[in-house]
């Protein structure tokens, strides 16, 4: 979707607020939320469908609210479409405190959590079905549209002439995965020149690299 | 109920304005909120979750980046494999996990200066360097960094001369990117551990680039 | 600039909130802000310069804020800028009831706003210096660039493939009225096929109608 | 100083960032402050901001809009200089005025309705039909009207059928829009001033179509 979370290239925003070494969280909720991310979800989560979650927020919280807010809506408003809770439920657990429900599980404690760190390193590689389309060298160019629902081709870089400049095999692929559909396609490393990207003003051999699947790029 | 009817782009956006307008506006109520559900249902132990605070908040940080950066800078094989596949030279330190699963190393040169931001989101790569920060996620970084990387170094103090070539990675896939930066000069013989105290977290995202300030 | 305030085509906004009649102004600070935005100003002030004030808004307020709250912040940002009054004096007149200071001009009445009102129907064509480029019935393709400053390219519509069917003489170019240089170019209306804009999905023979100046389009 | 210097991004952007984050947040206060300041150094006395605000109010509205649209109907000649330079026309009845120089009227047919959108800001023919309604200038109608008229039109409980095109006229430069409705079915005969009831300030934006719904 063309969304305002398309950030790459937009102008207006002020100074970067600099910092050269901060806490893990700024504040309780944050690490609580944080936690809650790595511990809660429903069986058809995936990270695509997390990531559409947050692209689908109202445009003006996305632009206005915290990061880990964001989080903390996607993952309530998750519950709510994968009938884990109901609204009702939800606004009344923001209201007053739960009674206890069910039984916890075991806890974990935080040997147990470096261990489970571990374990999500997780491989979104796919056996290839087919040989890859490019090699590196080739020129291609970037599809000019966007598509409906969630994708990863940046705004910025649609209608691009670029060159591929390394090979990932096949990786799910975003635009499937979204709707619980998994299929994967063969993903590419791009080399975009700046001045392709942002005009004849830009820096000369500046570039900006993008990985990129297969379904997003055309051949030249 | 089929998985696309489950995935209706306008009902998601009414759960989420309904969320939104009627939830507390302050977000630690709005996390207490979820709190309260994941541990009534018995999704989660509350034990758990500070556990998981203190690993993030304790254990995994950019000091886990820095200690992979010196071994590279003293350690030629090492080197070799963090530059063909960083996923698995990491899981020397135990260090692979959330969002390192495809990692890759990028070497800054005298003539070459790395970049990593994430357009789309604020993707970066957990189980080696912590919770990314705040300027990371922020709205001007995302947008300004792949458009004007220059202006953008220039507000790290970072100057870079004009034949210092910027490469920008915008980690929108599932690879993440860890830049390997230049050992400084008169560093000849310290030790791994020492170098590792040189090494920022922000040298590792790209947004600072001389190291040489901690020595002495 | 590539900003946030060009929203053409943009997804993720919810439903139109539909009126079919509504008061002129909503609250009357809102009619308050218009009346002050037809009397207040600086000199050096132009259309394109009031226009490219808004864009500069913070984006987080610009997506936020009211219509007419908006243009309350160019107005007091443009005196600023313009030496008319420091920041200082408008914080302060914010907080504290102002003395009077200078005399105040005669007041208007109703038919004097009324007569004003006609009398601000500015003309923004020029004499052309040359003839235009194009011709009803070509076909352009727009720059594919965002330029710095103000423009009025609208990002959904670069790089598009479009045809002329209407030539408007020379107007004024935004370009460089709100930089202060009063320069003119050739004005056109052109029309793109919504599926060039959009893509397959779009309607056959939709359109959108776009008002774009020579500099903006290429010959194919 | 210059033209340019006085119009420098990151000083104006401060400005802004200033003037928001310090004056009080309500809109009202913040316009009383303007006001103040106006009315102190003398660029406007008070009473003629009343008269100004009466004059928008009370006086200019889609009235004057539907009365241009009704001659049109009835005047075959009328009707023919108003889509050749609709700015000329409107001054036989004194409607010319702001954003109304160089005003272009559009005409829906069997097969075609026209729609107005300014995507870039709100522009609109405010001598002609007043002030702009508060759909027109929200992000949601900007942003949609251009990319999924149809669905926007639907909202507005517009159904077109699949053989009437729609033309979108994203009025970014100096030309402001007026749609020409479709003057309905069994008006026959009926003055000027009784058409001109019909005709809605939507229908003038193309967010309206059928107004026979005013008839009976």
């Amino acid at each position: 979707m063309d969304g305002l979370h398309d950030l790459g290239g937009k102008e207006g925003f002020g100074p970067i607020a600099v910092t050269e070494e901060d806490p893990a969280f700024q504040a309780d909720w944050e690490g609580r939320m944080y936690a809650l991310s790595q511990t809660v979800g429903a069986e058809d989560w995936t990270i695509d469908w997390f990531r559409y979650l947050v692209e689908l927020l109202p445009p003006e919280a996305y632009i206005t609210i915290p990061y880990f807010e964001k989080w903390c809506l996607v993952a309530l408003t998750g519950l709510v479409n994968s009938e884990v809770a109901t609204q009702e439920e939800i606004l009344r657990a923001g209201s007053t405190p739960q009674s206890p429900g069910q039984p916890s599980p075991p806890p974990q404690d935080i040997d147990t959590v470096l261990q489970t760190v571990r374990a999500k390193c997780t491989d979104f590689s796919r056996p290839q079905e087919r040989g890859p389309a490019f090699q590196i060298g080739d020129a291609v160019v970037t599809q000019r549209h966007s598509v409906p629902g969630h994708t990863r081709l940046p705004a910025y870089a649609r209608g691009r002439h670029g060159r591929v400049v390394a090979l990932h095999g096949a990786h799910l692929l975003p635009d499937a995965v979204w709707r619980g559909v998994e299929a994967a396609a063969p993903l590419y490393t791009i080399r975009f020149e700046a001045r392709e990207l942002w005009g004849p003003d830009a820096v000369e051999d500046d570039a900006v690299m993008l990985d990129l699947w297969e379904p997003y790029l055309l051949g030249v | 109920m089929t998985q696309n009817e489950k995935r209706d782009r306008a009902k998601v956006a009414e759960i989420h304005r309904q969320l939104h307008n009627h939830l507390p506006p302050d977000p630690a109520l709005r996390v207490k909120a979820l709190e309260s559900l994941a541990v009534e249902r018995g999704f989660v132990a509350r034990e758990s979750l500070d556990a998981w605070v203190e690993a993030y908040a304790e254990r995994i940080g950019p000091k886990r980046g820095a200690r992979v950066v010196a071994r590279a800078w003293v350690d030629p094989d090492f080197h070799a494999r963090l530059l063909d596949n960083a996923s698995e030279a990491i899981a020397d330190f135990g260090f692979e996990g959330n969002a390192t699963g495809h990692l890759k190393a990028v070497e800054n040169a005298a003539d070459l200066h790395n970049l990593v931001v994430c357009t789309l989101c604020s993707c970066y790569p957990f189980s080696l360097l912590g919770m990314s920060p705040p300027w990371y996620r922020s709205a001007a970084y995302r947008a300004r960094a792949v458009r004007e990387p220059r202006a953008v170094l220039a507000e790290f103090g970072v100057d870079l001369a004009a034949d210092v070539a910027v490469r920008v990675w915008d980690s929108t896939a599932e690879l993440r990117y860890l830049v390997l930066p230049q050992r400084p000069a008169g560093t000849e013989g310290w030790a791994e551990e020492r170098l590792a105290a040189l090494v920022t977290r922000n040298a590792m995202i790209g947004t600072a680039r001389d190291l040489s300030g901690g020595i002495a």
